[in-house]
């Protein structure tokens, strides 16, 4: 039988917050609520990270998604002046599909992880808390091959970035016999 | 016992990732696209973080970095994707980039 | 039995040869590529009389057999295994005689793309002989897949009017038959072992109803090639549409392929299902009997008339398979040569009115004879022959066949028999219809006033098929004693089962 | 020393070249006949088919004195699958040795006949350079004749059988560019192979049903087998039986198979004489007898065969009786005296079949070849009486446009009145001999069977006289019957001699003595003479004498006129009418066999074949089009459906895995 | 790190590091003589491959079992190694036309081939993760190189954003299987599953997930809607070098994990292989017959080969036919690939500046007009139909003979008879190069050229003797972890 523990009400009330964020920036009509309703959406992930004993990646979690790569996205809209797209497109079933779709996905998940789920796993609000030492030792030691990857997959979002904005002096011929058309 | 259930976790994150999948499907402009790509990369951090906890070591942690650290670069890519195309076509809808089919 | 040098290898080798030689040689100059491509088949055909010098009549077995490793994966082997047996020894005769025919009628008939149409005709010959000589399952899928496209492309660059879609129709349809069967290949070698035809030979120990299965995976490859009613609609569009020399090999050859395929694999595979499908199979080869003959009297193209003229005629030779017994079969075999050899003749001198007066509806034509003397009375004895006269070839085929299957076991109605005599009727009716409306009757149309009589090419070109067409009418006894061990045996093989299910 | 040569047994080896003579000749023309002349030419064929003769005479002489019967000699292996053997073997007796001379003894007087008649036929048609064409055909014919003659299996008679078809097939078209439409011949050629094919169909089943119950085609295996036992034995004989009278109905123009015969003679007249009144037409005849045994082991098949030539010889002499033109009245005769053979032959009466075949083949032989000459004499007419400019359409065969030619023809006039005697039974003539035999047998056989066959007596000694008076007497019709001449010796004394057979052919088997008879019943055994029966005689040439008499009274009396319609239409209206029009079994058979062929075929072509089949093949490939453009739809371009697709695509995965 | 680690994958790090050094080389190579960038990028390739040869034979976890390298990954890391070395053959000359030539293209491409070799050896779900991040994000930008040609932008956008889609699948599932297990490690993992006692609910989503994110890489349906379009879109060298590069490196990953990893599951898995194999070879080719583009046509056939190899793949849990099912499957994914390069340099060859000449029409009169090209390609559809002797009959022959041994007779069936259905398309691209006239104008460039005339080449003489390659396929899996 569920107790309402104090751990749970705060889990259950975070939680909430969570997807009731989520579902606003479902809903937003504008681009830029719905990003910052995203990084509340982080930034409550990030409280239940803290609350799960994982400080780094909670911070983490605040500066890079909430932080920096919110504040991209926001420039971007803000660049190209592109808040408000027109809700509804040419293909109507669509949204009826995709939330019928998104229930029917929420309910297996629900069933197999709920009902049918064996696992006796439970989280300690507060416990098993990793320390930023470990992290570091684990990402050198164990992890250092996938770290090296990153890098290049960094590097390689770097070079495409650049190659995808860059503005050519002299415009390609593509781009001419494209003009022309 | 003050503990919360793993699979409340596991459910969360199945809503979270669920919703950022629908708003991938419907949403036009691929700037709210990209950031429900975001909603479901989070829900599986949340995953892993929650199983870090319980399982008491430190493994999960470390891929929630890494899936931020390519989280980013696919953003970059994307955002500087949208921008090219912005600057050929004047405009992003997706809708409108339909040309190919059948 | 091995000699040290084997024909069957070098058989195979000339055309491969000669078409690489052909490719060597600049395409303006046209007549030395014709006349490459004509020695080649020429050789090839001489290889072919040495491999029959060298055969043993008297012996039902396998003979000059090579058999090669190939590929060799996990269990099971497949080699490069050829030989050649009273099965196939007339086949590939056939082969070599009517490629060397088809060639030589192309001498002027093909202007354009000499090099290419040359190659693609040796390179056929390759795939047909390889066919006939294939003992290992896949090596024969490899040969027969093979055929599809050098008869592709001389269909689809040298044909008529609507080539393409006679090209694709023809390849479509060969192919769906075949991808079954090698689906049956492959459950057979895998499950069995190898895929050797010889080994297999015989197989036993399959459940009933996966015998069926794959005796008709194989069945509708071969019946689609035969082609059997109501498979047969690719046939009329592919011979129509193709060069004469192509109708020839596809009339000639192409079409034996699947009867071959018939003898060599429904029957010694899966003796008592073809047992058990005879009645079937004989009902509609009677069928395709009288079909091919009422719809061939209806085509107002000669060509097309000769095309269902083969339907009809392979329902013959369909008909003899299934009769199972040693008349049938051998019969089979022979009017497999016989039709080989009037209807190629018959595409033949369609081809050369054709190559006159380019147009091969029958309306065009009339009283050619007056025009052609020479060319009517060869065209009559290969119209004739094609009928079924006694005293030539047709008829010794069709007699045996039919008297195999009124006294068939395994069909066991006799009226089968007697319907498939009354295609013996039709077939006078349409041939003779044609040879009236062609060559009979007053010169109606003033272009073929000044017809030029046949050359010495073209009476070369007819001369070896008149020849046989005679020699096997008044004479078949050779040939009938090439085949009768290798026919015998078989039987012998599905006695057996013949006692169990009557 | 000769004379214990010729009558040694080894003469019988010779028998192959009763098939060889005739193919030298054939050959010989085929490569150099066109450079030899037509004389030349002409007379090699008639040498090989003399040499045949010679042949068979020798072979006749030595059969005589080596009466132990049959003789048969191998030339070769033919087919030998199993149990199937058949080999190129000649077989010797009496019943073919007596085929063999009247083949090519007739044969040989015809191509004789024909160097003469060929020289001015070809020139008339304006090609002469098919003479000596027209001379391999007829070596080729007597060859395959010869063959059908002399095997010793039912299917290498059966070769011969159909070779002499061929041949038939090709001498009804020798002209083919002539006739109604200049497609005429052609068709008329066509439909005689393909009607004869009819009858070969019955003629392989009853093949293939021999094979099965004697397990061989050999004559004398076939005959000595014995009758078969049981239910089943019975029906299957019956059945040889049955199918091997349709094969006599193709060959021997027997009813429903006849049809073909009167159209057949738009071949060139010796053609008429000698392959479709002499001696092909009579292989049916020759077939029934050879198959003696098996006939007498069948329970109603004999039966059936006689019925069949009985109602055939009345029914064909009521259509001859009806026509106009000469050689169509000597056609319907010719399928009338074949029904008296057939009849002949199934009632038993195998020796008097085959004693009517020969006489037959004399005095038919002689109308042929008589009318033949006066049709060329009238074309001589005609060319004389034509202006070079214009041409009128002329029918020298129209009996109508003829008359009076007694006194221009006179050879002609004489030997065709033997023939018509001969024909009509007229004592002493050949005739009467051998038709009374079959009638009195008759007699013994069915009282109705025998009023049938006196009355086609009667009509046939009617309608020669209705010929008779129409071509011979009264006033010449037309200019070119004015200008009719005699033809050159070449034809004529052909024709004396056949005049002198259709006289004393009679000889053959006159009553008490019946050489024939005794020679024949070495090979076919059990047959008795009919008991001669002066009453049955005077009925008989009663019978002739009435049908001689009617025919003067409605033609000889008073001259026909240009124009006139014939008496007998006043006196039997419609009757006539149907007469005239052969009882419509040409229309009857367009409508019941030919255009519902047509009609079927026209299905099986269009809309079965094309639209069902090919259409079925096609619709295959338009529906995996159709398929193809509706999975098309489904790629919509929107990257959101890809997206929903593929979140459809997890759901359904997800739902498959946790139920499992 | 040790010296071992190092060295099991010198290779992949010569390649990155080559591909970083390159970046910086092209800064100094003036734009009008990029062929130098070009053939560097090619010879890192190049010694890359020998590198990767020189590994066959051994087999060694490394990098705290990060990575593996057994014949199995070194079979695909030369294939993709190889795969590179030809698309730069047939980018270079392509690139130059369209005016789009730009060193940084080689070196994604190098870093892309990285990717795909990191992914042929992941044996962590970690690095599958990131292999597959590596290899992606850079055809997501050479997809878009094309730009501003709409098709190129268009392409890119559905690719990526599909991609990320399908990579949250993966990492999803990647963090239910970590749940289950404990453990991202495949070694660790099969102990784990080999131990019992796991709940199989997630282990089992978790599969299912990232079977989703495989199968989106090798275009299966109904994950396979991406492929048309961006195969269509993209230039059509970045095309041909991702129909190969990507679909191996998905059918890597995904044989890796449920063949070697998660074979216990195949009683659940294999019935849903068998249903997407069906549907996949069906959708595919019978979506192909309709179509003009021959860009759009090829991307439905690559579809339908990936069903082909799906089909092989399904026994894999059945000892009599798994190691034959991982073995046709790598040989046919070298078979496809020879064949696919094949007809990618063959369109690219003859592709215009504006996007034209790329209906199937447009082939039209090109066995006149280019002899070679056109009898290469008539070669490489051949091969495609599946007609022997060439090596794409011996491709599908083996995948058929694997699914016949695995008791999958209709699955075997319905292949043959989709394979029939295919000849329908393929054979019209030889219709119209020969039966039909037109005055279709290709490249002449050598690269091009000897790229595709080569590969016919060997399409037609492996297809003589294809014993040695289905030999090395099956040597692939004789030292692979598990």
């Amino acid at each position: 039988m569920l107790q309402l523990t104090p751990q749970l009400i705060i889990f259950f009330s975070v939680a909430a917050l969570a997807i009731a964020s989520a579902l606003g920036m479902l809903f937003s009509r504008n681009t830029v609520y719905a990003a910052l309703l995203l990084v509340l959406n982080f930034t409550t992930v990030a409280l239940i990270y803290f609350m799960i004993g994982a400080p780094f990646i909670g911070l983490a979690q605040i500066t890079i998604y909430a932080g920096a790569i919110m504040v991209l996205f926001l420039f971007v809209i803000m660049l190209l002046g592109t808040e408000v797209i027109a809700k509804h497109g040419p293909v109507g079933f669509q949204h009826i599909a995709a939330a019928f779709i998104g229930l029917v996905v929420i309910a297996e998940a629900i069933f197999v992880f709920l009902i049918k789920g064996q696992s006796a796993l439970s989280i300690i609000p507060g416990g098993n808390v990793v320390d930023v030492m470990e992290i570091g030792d684990l990402l050198y030691n164990q992890y250092l091959l996938p770290f090296e990857i990153t890098s290049f997959i960094l590097l390689v979002a770097v070079i495409g970035a650049i190659l995808l904005t860059k503005q050519e002096r002299v415009k390609s011929r593509i781009g001419k016999d494209e003009a022309k058309k | 016992m003050n503990t919360i259930p793993m699979s409340y976790f596991l459910v969360l994150s199945a809503i979270m990732f669920s919703l950022g999948a629908i708003g991938v499907i419907t949403r036009r402009n691929p700037l709210v696209i990209f950031m429900s790509l975001e909603l479901m990369f989070n829900a599986a951090n949340l995953t892993f973080v929650a199983f870090s906890n319980a399982f008491g070591n430190a493994n999960g942690q470390i891929f929630v970095f890494f899936v931020m650290v390519v989280a980013a670069a696919e953003v970059a890519v994307g955002l500087a994707l949208i921008v090219a195309i912005f600057r050929a076509r004047g405009s992003i809808d997706i809708d409108l980039m339909s040309s190919m089919k059948n | 039995m091995t000699t040290a040098i084997n024909p069957l290898v070098i058989l195979l080798l000339i055309p491969l040869v000669g078409g690489l030689i052909l490719w060597l040689i600049p395409a303006s100059r046209k007549n030395m590529l014709r006349w490459v491509a004509l020695v080649t088949s020429l050789t090839a055909f001489g290889t072919s009389l040495w491999m029959l010098a060298q055969f043993d009549a008297d012996s039902a077995d396998l003979q000059m057999v090579v058999k090669l490793p190939w590929m060799n994966f996990v269990k099971v082997a497949v080699n490069f295994e050829i030989g050649v047996d009273g099965l196939s020894i007339l086949m590939v005769l056939l082969t070599t005689v009517l490629t060397s025919i088809s060639i030589l009628s192309s001498w002027t008939a093909v202007q354009e793309k000499v090099k290419g149409f040359m190659a693609f005709f040796l390179l056929l010959e390759v795939g047909m002989l390889g066919v006939f000589l294939a003992q290992d399952m896949i090596l024969f899928y490899v040969f027969w897949e093979f055929t599809l496209i050098p008869m592709y492309f001389l269909i689809g660059i040298w044909g008529g009017e609507r080539k393409i879609y006679a090209a694709v129709k023809f390849f479509l349809f060969t192919m769906a038959g075949s991808v079954l069967m090698l689906a049956a290949i492959l459950w057979l070698g895998v499950f069995k072992g190898t895929f050797s035809v010889p080994e297999l030979t015989n197989i036993f120990g399959l459940l009933p109803g996966t015998a069926w299965l794959l005796f008709l995976a194989f069945a509708l490859a071969f019946a689609i090639k035969v082609p059997m009613f109501p498979l047969h609609t690719w046939l009329p569009d592919a011979h129509v549409e193709a060069p004469t020399a192509g109708s020839v090999i596809l009339a000639g050859v192409l079409l034996k392929m699947g009867a071959y395929g018939f003898l060599r694999f429904n029957l010694p595979l899966f003796p008592e299902i073809a047992i058990k499908a005879a009645p079937w199979f004989a009902f509609l080869a009677v069928v395709g009997i009288i079909y091919g003959a009422a719809t061939a009297f209806m085509q107002k193209d000669v060509k097309k008339l000769v095309a269902y003229s083969s339907v009809s005629h392979l329902g013959f030779v369909m008909l003899g398979i299934f009769a199972l017994n040693p008349l049938g079969l051998q019969g089979a075999i022979l009017q497999m040569v016989n039709h080989g050899l009037s209807t190629g003749a018959l595409f033949l001198i369609v081809g050369m009115i054709y190559e006159r007066r380019h147009t091969r509806l029958m309306s065009d034509f009339g009283g050619l004879w007056k025009v052609m003397p020479v060319f009517g009375t060869l065209s009559l004895v290969i119209v004739l022959s094609s009928v079924g006269l006694p005293g030539l070839n047709g008829f010794v085929g069709e007699f045996t066949i039919l008297t195999g299957a009124y006294t068939s076991v395994a069909i066991n109605y006799t009226l089968t028999a007697i319907l498939a005599t009354v295609g013996v009727i039709l077939a006078a009716v349409y041939l003779l219809h044609m040879f009236q409306h062609v060559y009979l009757g007053t010169v109606t149309h003033d272009e073929n006033k000044s017809l030029k009589d046949v050359n010495w090419r073209e009476i070369i070109t007819l001369a070896p098929l008149l020849a046989l067409i005679l020699w096997i009418g008044v004479y078949p006894k050779p040939f009938f004693a090439l085949m009768a061990p290798a026919v015998n045996n078989l039987v012998a093989l599905m006695q057996p089962y013949l006692m169990a299910v009557k | 020393m000769l004379i214990e040569t010729i009558t040694s047994v080894r003469i019988l080896q010779l028998v192959s070249w009763v098939v060889f003579f005739p193919l030298i000749g054939l050959l010989i023309n085929l490569v150099i006949g066109r450079k030899l002349g037509e004389r030349l030419s002409g007379g090699i064929a008639s040498l090989a088919s003399g040499l045949a003769f010679v042949t068979a005479f020798l072979l006749l002489v030595s059969l005589n004195s080596n009466p132990e019967a049959p003789h048969v000699y191998r030339l070769a292996e033919w087919i030998n699958i199993g149990s199937l053997v058949v080999n190129w073997d000649f077989r010797v007796d009496t019943l073919s040795v007596t085929m063999m001379l009247v083949v090519s003894g007739v044969g040989t007087l015809i191509h004789v006949y024909a160097i003469g008649y060929m020289h001015a036929d070809v020139r008339l048609n304006k090609d002469p350079e098919r003479y000596t064409r027209f001379f391999i055909y007829m070596n080729l014919f007597i060859m395959m004749m010869m063959i059908l003659v002399s095997a010793e299996s039912y299917l290498m008679t059966f070769i011969g059988w159909e070779g002499v078809g061929l041949c038939s097939y090709l001498l009804i078209g020798f002209w083919f560019e002539k006739g109604k439409d200049g497609v005429g011949n052609a068709i008329a050629a066509k439909k005689a192979f393909i009607t004869n094919r009819v009858g070969d169909f019955g003629f392989l089943v009853a093949m293939f049903m021999i094979f099965l119950q004697f397990g061989s085609l050999d004559f004398t295996r076939v005959f000595a087998a014995g009758t078969p036992t049981g239910e089943l034995g019975k029906w299957v004989v019956i059945g040889i039986s049955l199918f091997l009278l349709l094969a006599v109905t193709g060959k021997s123009a027997q009813l429903p198979l006849f049809v073909w015969l009167p159209d057949a003679m738009a071949g060139p007249t010796p053609v008429s004489a000698l392959i479709h009144a002499a001696t092909m037409v009579t292989a049916g005849v020759y077939l029934v007898a050879r198959s003696a045994p098996i006939f007498a082991m069948s329970a109603f098949g004999p039966d059936a065969v006689a019925w069949v030539g009985t109602i055939t010889a009345l029914f064909a002499a009521t259509i001859a009786i009806g026509q106009y033109d000469i050689k169509k009245v000597l056609a319907y005769s010719t399928i009338s005296q074949l029904g008296f053979m057939v009849a002949a032959v199934g009632m038993g009466a195998y020796v008097a079949g085959m004693f009517h075949l020969i006489t037959h083949a004399f005095f038919k032989a002689l109308l042929f070849l008589s009318a033949g000459s006066v049709i060329q004499g009238v074309e001589y007419g005609h060319h004389h009486a034509q202006h070079v400019d214009h041409h009128v359409e002329f029918d020298p065969q129209d009996m109508r446009n003829l008359g009076g030619l007694s006194r221009r023809m006179k050879v002609t006039f004489w030997v065709y009145l033997v023939g018509a005697l001969a024909l009509a039974g007229v004592a002493p003539l050949a005739g009467f001999f051998s038709k009374d035999e079959i009638v009195t047998f008759a007699l013994g056989k069915h009282p109705v069977m025998f009023g049938m066959l006196l009355l086609a007596a009667f009509f046939t000694a009617f309608y020669m006289t209705r010929q008779v008076w129409m071509v011979f007497f009264g006033n010449a019709r037309t200019e070119a019957a004015e200008g009719a001449k005699e033809n050159p010796p070449v034809m004529t004394v052909p024709l004396i001699v056949l005049a002198v057979l259709s006289i004393v052919g009679g000889a053959l088997n006159l009553p008490h003595v019946e050489t024939l008879q005794h020679w024949l019943e070495r090979t076919i055994h059990g047959v008795h003479p009919a008991e001669f029966s002066f009453v049955v005689a005077g009925v008989s040439l009663a019978v002739a004498f009435g049908g001689i008499l009617s025919g003067w009274f409605f033609y000889g009396r008073k001259h026909w006129e240009l124009g006139q319609v014939d008496p007998l239409k006043k006196l039997l209206g419609p009757v006539f009418t149907v007469f005239e029009r052969k009882w419509w079994v040409d229309e009857i058979y367009n409508v019941f066999v030919l255009q519902p062929y047509k009609d079927a075929s026209a299905i099986l072509a269009e809309p079965i074949d094309q639209k069902l089949i090919d259409g079925t093949a096609n619709g295959l490939g338009k529906l995996t089009g159709l398929v193809s453009r509706g999975l098309g739809l489904l790629q919509t371009g929107f990257v959101r459906t890809y997206a929903l697709m593929i979140f459809i695509g997890v759901a359904a995965i997800l739902g498959y895995l946790i139920t499992r | 790190m040790t010296v071992k680690d190092f060295l099991s994958l010198l290779p992949h790090t010569v390649l990155l590091v080559w591909a970083s050094l390159l970046l910086l080389v092209d800064l100094f190579i003036p734009k009008n003589k990029k062929a130098i960038t070009a053939m560097l990028a090619g010879s890192g390739l190049l010694i890359t491959f020998i590198l990767v040869l020189r590994q066959w034979g051994g087999q060694s976890l490394a990098y705290h079992q990060m990575v593996v390298v057994d014949n199995f990954a070194v079979f695909l890391n030369g294939l993709f190694a190889l795969t590179g070395i030809v698309s730069i053959l047939i980018a270079y000359d392509y690139l130059n036309r369209m005016s789009i030539q730009k060193g940084e293209y080689y070196v994604l491409l190098l870093f892309s081939v990285s990717g795909m070799m990191l992914m042929a050896s992941a044996a962590d779900l970690i690095m599958v993760f990131l292999a597959l991040e590596l290899l992606s994000i850079p055809l997501y930008i050479l997809s878009a190189l094309a730009i501003p040609r709409s098709e190129s932008a268009e392409a890119a956008l559905k690719y990526f954003i599909l991609g990320a889609f399908a990579a949250g699948f993966v990492l999803y599932g990647t963090a239910l299987i970590f749940g289950a297990t404990q453990n991202t490690a495949l070694v660790e993992i099969v102990a784990k599953i080999n131990a019992g006692g796991l709940d199989t609910g997630l282990l089992i989503v978790g599969a299912g997930l990232l079977l989703v994110g495989f199968s989106f890489k090798v275009a299966a349906v109904p994950f396979h809607m991406w492929t048309p379009d961006v195969y269509q879109g993209a230039p059509s060298p970045v095309t041909g070098f991702m129909s190969i590069g990507a679909k191996a490196a998905g059918f890597a990953a995904l044989i890796r994990v449920f063949t070697l990893a998660l074979p216990s599951f195949s009683a659940v898995i294999a019935p849903l292989f068998a249903v997407m194999a069906a549907l996949t070879m069906i959708v595919g080719n019978v979506a192909a017959v309709s179509q003009s583009n021959i860009k759009r046509m090829l991307a439905y056939s690559s579809i339908a080969h990936a069903g082909y190899i799906l089909m092989a793949l399904v026994p894999y849990a059945n000892p009599a036919a798994a190691a034959n099912a991982t073995a046709s499957a790598l040989m046919y994914l070298v078979v496809y690939g020879l064949t696919s390069l094949g007809a990618w340099a063959v369109i690219s060859a003859v592709e215009k500046v504006d996007g034209g000449d790329l209906g199937v029409h447009d082939y039209s009169g090109l066995g006149k007009r280019h002899p070679w090209l056109a009898a290469a390609m008539t070669v490489f559809m051949l091969s495609f139909t599946g007609v022997p002797p060439l090596i794409g009959f011996w491709g599908k022959f083996f995948l058929f003979r694997t699914a016949i041994e695995g008791g999958y007779v209709l699955l075997a069936i319905i292949g043959l008879l989709t394979s029939l259905i295919s000849a329908w398309y393929y054979l019209r691209v030889i219709v119209m190069m020969y039966f039909r006239d037109g005055e279709v104008e290709a490249s002449k460039a050598i690269t091009i050229n000897v790229a595709a005339v080569g590969l016919a080449v060997l399409v037609l003489l492996i297809g003589l003797l294809p014993t040695g390659l289905f030999n090395l396929a099956l040597q692939a899996l004789a030292n692979g972890m598990g």
